[in-house]
């Protein structure tokens, strides 16, 4: 149970970290970032909690796939959003 | 031994996240991030998930580090607003609370899954050895036709906004021969891990993360121009995946009366068919994300 | 014969690893990019090559050998094309300026 | 091939044809949103006749597989999406996505965005509905979320992308954040179907996992003080999808929640407590916003940010399943009431913006002392929305206020009071300058032709009137639970 306590720390550590830069930053790439980062800390929790006597369930596994490819989608698109807004702002 | 490596990588994980979010060099901190998602995806095997691994490598560290770097390329650089040193204190302090809290919540949960027994008790009759993948095509296969979806709206999402038409940027004469030897093996790769993800890691998700990673080597490299003509084929071929899982589903249904309920006996044709048609459409849907399309709408 | 190879294996992974250090120093007290990547280029390959020969020796498979060599071609050939690459762009934008 | 399948699918796969050919993607969107909501009468038929049904996909059974489950709540929003959608998508297919006025160079391509956009969200309604699984819910949230800012960035204006990428970034931390409460639901009680709830509620790590679920659904519900991306959102948009958003796409995620608090017995009741604060507190931001609104577009925005805490006290207060039978329907009778009457307000605001080529409020006043139907139809819906007889409105509120009385409960009576004071009051700020004189037409204006846009506007009014006649029809159909 050790090493899983190990990641769960950097898991929360990541969403801390995350919270704090999205709370604090404005600028739009860094915000997406940040929300990357939360992902991947919710991700390193997810499977973390998923541990059992050294196996590792494969629900959660799919779940945090799932999440990932969910997550790609998603930034592909912030990312999109924010170099209309700033290529509008040059017109 | 092995517990002075956890703690190394954990500490690495959070330190380079850290190093990410906290520098206000743009290109710099994209650069921790992509670290950040390696060691992420090291944990990961640490962790016992394999599967996860290789997609976090491939598309949350590579793909996504590719994105960003990519805007980071176009977007002006941001008006640097710093918020007053009380406000900074206060999230902090909540933050580090809300770690606390949730790493408290986290450890102290009892966890008793019940998913580990049902998984292997009907591993059998899903079709695959590989868990994850019967999970993700044949237990849960729901949740993954959602989550085409979700490619989808995201792509269609992008053709609405961003009509930009990518333009190969000359690479040098040392891209030829890496092209040369990487991409043909990229091709390989995704055919061995979509074939290989029915009994050991891999699958659609993997092999079409790095069939798009190749297929940018080409665009990017100015070996395949992107055409209006190819990007519509590309088009074609991404909203192909959601097309035929559904009619896939549909047509599951109409055999045996439920909705994915693979015939008997055939359950494994079935979703490697699945699984061979959503990657090279993953493939194209992630190519497209990354290159964006003509806004023209296709003829 | 495991002995030796295990002790083989240790001492090429130790060396690997130091080369990597020394690659790592290098990035961080150069001056400029050139000499970093420099530094980076060579000190990075030769460490990891070492590295996976090392892991080699110690499970004392074949099989792993040639998994290994694979990922030390790659990492090579990437290596060398995104320094070019870097290299490039870095002269270009001396060019701008 | 059942109809429940097809009422998710069905959308998707027109979603892809609309996507593949813009030329015919109003055929395809028309035909695929008539086809659903046909498909949504059959099932509420079938719901009304046998009872709740079933769907296990794959043929696996909860906890490993996912089942979708259709009872008379289901049935109802199923019925209220494609209602609203099939009127909305008429309008859309006949008077354009798009006001002629703010017609730019891209305005062809962009309106081909708008079926797949819309088409996709109908689907993922319909799967969120039906869905009886947390990460299953959490999926369909990350389709719906997309599509919403897809209608939101239609217009392609910059304040629309602005608030666009404000929308996408507030959806994915609330998305995130309802992924978090799966993941420590699943550390608490090792499965994370919907029937898990009352589990859930009943252990202290269960109960944190249900606040952040929560906690991310006020995001997407727009629920006060989450509700920040919002209002800019909503009026920034083009009129049909400012409909679509603000009628039917915040209601999924107050579905959601009024299905875990139905679910979750006495173990959630702090939770509710703090939901039906947080829906009173949104209740009087939301008045006081519209009150001070100057734009005729913000101000329906902010009354959409009253509603929703009207709706979350109503889920608040109405606690679980067993202990105060009624008050919850009376929540979901708002919800349809809402979605009818705030479609009808922003099809008619699109309307009248037109007409008059701006939205301000102070120039509402016209030249001549006609006014015209789209007016017509927003003081019908702001009857129904301030809940006067005998719309679905006050029917929600009567159930809502006679069962707070029952219980005693004078403070939550005296909010929802005075909510409904406020809401007269902001909306009569619009309807009664429609019937006064006065020269504030602008120079662009010009006065459009009659079209079916008129009908719908009206149509959408009317039945939020004529529900409240008919509601022993859905308040009979919340009856069938699944049990």
């Amino acid at each position: 149970m050790t090493s899983e306590l190990i990641y769960i720390c950097a898991g929360s550590g990541l969403v801390g970290l995350a919270f704090y830069r999205l709370a604090t930053c404005r600028d739009m790439l860094l915000r997406v970032l940040s929300l990357n980062v939360l992902a991947v800390g919710i991700a390193i929790l997810f499977l973390a909690s998923a541990r059992d006597a050294g196996m590792t369930d494969a629900v959660p596994q799919a779940f945090v796939l799932t999440g990932i490819v969910v997550l790609v989608a998603v930034t592909a698109a912030l990312l999109a959003l924010a170099e209309q807004i700033d290529r509008q702002r040059d017109e | 031994m092995s517990l002075a490596f956890d703690v190394l990588l954990a500490f690495g994980v959070v330190f380079t996240a850290a190093a990410a979010l906290g520098t206000h060099d743009r290109v710099a901190s994209i650069a921790g991030f992509v670290v950040t998602g390696l060691l992420v995806a090291l944990s990961l095997v640490r962790l016992g998930a394999p599967d996860v691994a290789l997609a976090e490598a491939a598309i949350g560290a590579g793909l996504t580090g590719a994105l960003l770097l990519r805007s980071a390329w176009r977007l002006k650089p941001a008006e640097s607003r710093v918020s007053p040193p009380i406000d900074r204190i206060i999230v902090a302090l909540i933050a580090v609370c809300l770690s606390g809290a949730l790493a408290w919540a986290v450890y102290t949960a009892p966890g008793a899954a019940l998913y580990p027994a049902l998984v292997s008790e009907r591993l059998a009759e899903s079709g695959v050895t590989n868990p994850v993948t019967a999970v993700l095509l044949n237990f849960r296969a729901w949740d993954t036709l959602l989550e085409i979806a979700v490619l989808f709206v995201a792509l269609i999402l992008v053709r609405i906004v961003a009509p930009a038409h990518p333009q190969p940027v000359v690479l040098g004469e040392l891209m030829l021969p890496f092209a040369r030897i990487v991409v043909p093996m990229c091709a390989f790769l995704a055919g061995h891990l979509l074939w290989q993800g029915a009994s050991v890691p891999g699958g659609a998700f993997q092999a079409g993360a790095i069939l798009a990673g190749g297929s940018l080597v080409l665009m990017l490299g100015g070996f395949a121009v992107p055409t209006p003509r190819l990007l519509s084929w590309g088009m074609m071929v991404a909203l192909l995946g959601l097309a035929v899982f559904a009619v896939a589903a549909l047509s599951t249904e109409a055999l045996t009366g439920t909705l994915l309920l693979y015939p008997d006996g055939a359950a494994k044709i079935w979703i490697l068919m699945i699984e061979a048609l959503l990657t090279l459409s993953i493939a194209a849907m992630l190519c497209l994300l990354f290159c964006g399309m003509p806004r023209r709408p296709l003829k | 014969m495991t002995t030796v190879l295990h002790a083989l294996g240790l001492t090429l992974t130790t060396f690997g690893v130091s080369f990597l250090l020394i690659a790592a120093l290098g990035v961080w007290r150069l001056p400029d990019v050139l000499s970093r990547l420099h530094a980076l280029t060579k000190a990075d390959s030769a460490g990891l090559a070492l590295i996976a020969l090392g892991a080699a020796c110690l499970t004392g498979r074949l099989n792993t050998l040639l998994t290994l060599g694979l990922c030390v071609v790659l990492v090579a050939l990437s290596g060398v094309t995104i320094g070019h690459l870097i290299a490039r762009a870095h002269l270009s934008e001396g060019d701008l300026e | 091939m059942s109809d429940i399948s097809l009422l998710v699918l069905l959308p998707l796969l027109a979603a892809v044809g609309a996507a593949t050919t813009p030329r015919t993607s109003g055929i395809w969107g028309l035909t695929a949103t008539a086809l659903t909501a046909t498909l949504a009468v059959w099932l509420t038929l079938d719901v009304f006749q046998d009872g709740a049904r079933y769907i296990a996909i794959s043929g696996w059974v909860a906890p490993l597989g996912i089942v979708l489950v259709a009872d008379g709540l289901a049935a109802l929003m199923l019925l209220m999406t494609s209602g609203v959608g099939v009127i909305v998508a008429i309008q859309a297919a006949s008077w354009g996505v798009f006001p002629s006025s703010c017609a730019s160079k891209d305005a062809e391509s962009l309106r081909a965005g708008f079926w797949p956009m819309w088409l996709a969200t109908l689907g993922a309604m319909n799967a969120l509905f039906l869905s009886g699984d947390l990460f299953n819910i959490y999926v369909a949230f990350e389709i719906l979320g997309l599509t919403a800012v897809g209608l939101t960035a239609l217009s392609g204006t910059r304040s629309a992308l602005r608030a666009a990428f404000d929308y996408l970034s507030a959806g994915l931390a609330g998305s995130l954040l309802l992924l978090l409460g799966v993941a420590l639901a699943y550390g608490a009680i090792g499965r994370v179907d919907l029937a898990a709830v009352p589990m859930l509620a009943d252990t202290i790590a269960g109960r944190i996992a249900l606040a952040f679920i929560v906690a991310g659904l006020a995001v997407k519900a727009a629920l006060f003080p989450l509700h920040f991306w919002m209002p800019e959102a909503h009026s920034s948009a083009t009129p049909v999808a400012s409909a679509l958003l603000s009628a039917l796409v915040v209601k999924g995620a107050l579905y959601v929640i009024l299905r875990i608090s139905i679910e979750g017995g006495a173990g959630m009741e702090a939770l509710r407590f703090a939901l039906a604060v947080m829906g009173a507190a949104a209740m009087l931001w939301g008045a006081w916003g519209a009150l001070r609104a100057t734009r005729l577009k913000l101000l329906v925005a902010q009354s959409t940010v009253a509603q929703i805490g009207l709706i979350t006290l109503a889920i608040g207060v109405a606690g679980d399943n067993l202990q105060q039978n009624g008050l919850w329907q009376a929540a979901a009778l708002l919800m349809l009431s809402h979605a009818l009457a705030k479609a009808a307000m922003f099809i008619a605001v699109g309307r009248i913006a037109e007409e008059l080529g701006h939205d301000r409020i102070s120039g509402l006043n016209r030249k001549e002392l006609r006014p015209g139907a789209a007016e017509f139809a927003f003081a019908i819906a702001s009857v129904s929305l301030i809940g006067l007889p005998p719309t679905a409105g006050f029917i929600g509120k009567w159930i809502l206020i006679d069962g707070l009385i029952a219980r005693d409960a004078w403070i939550w009576v005296a909010l929802i009071l005075i909510g409904t004071a406020l809401s007269a009051a902001y909306l009569s700020r619009v309807v009664s300058r429609c019937l006064r004189g006065g020269p504030h037409v602008a120079a662009n204006a010009h006065h459009p032709a009659w079209r079916i846009g008129d009908i719908t506007a009206l149509g959408l009014a009317t039945s939020a009137l004529v529900l409240g006649l008919a509601s022993a029809l859905p308040l009979g159909l919340l009856e069938i639970t699944a049990k």
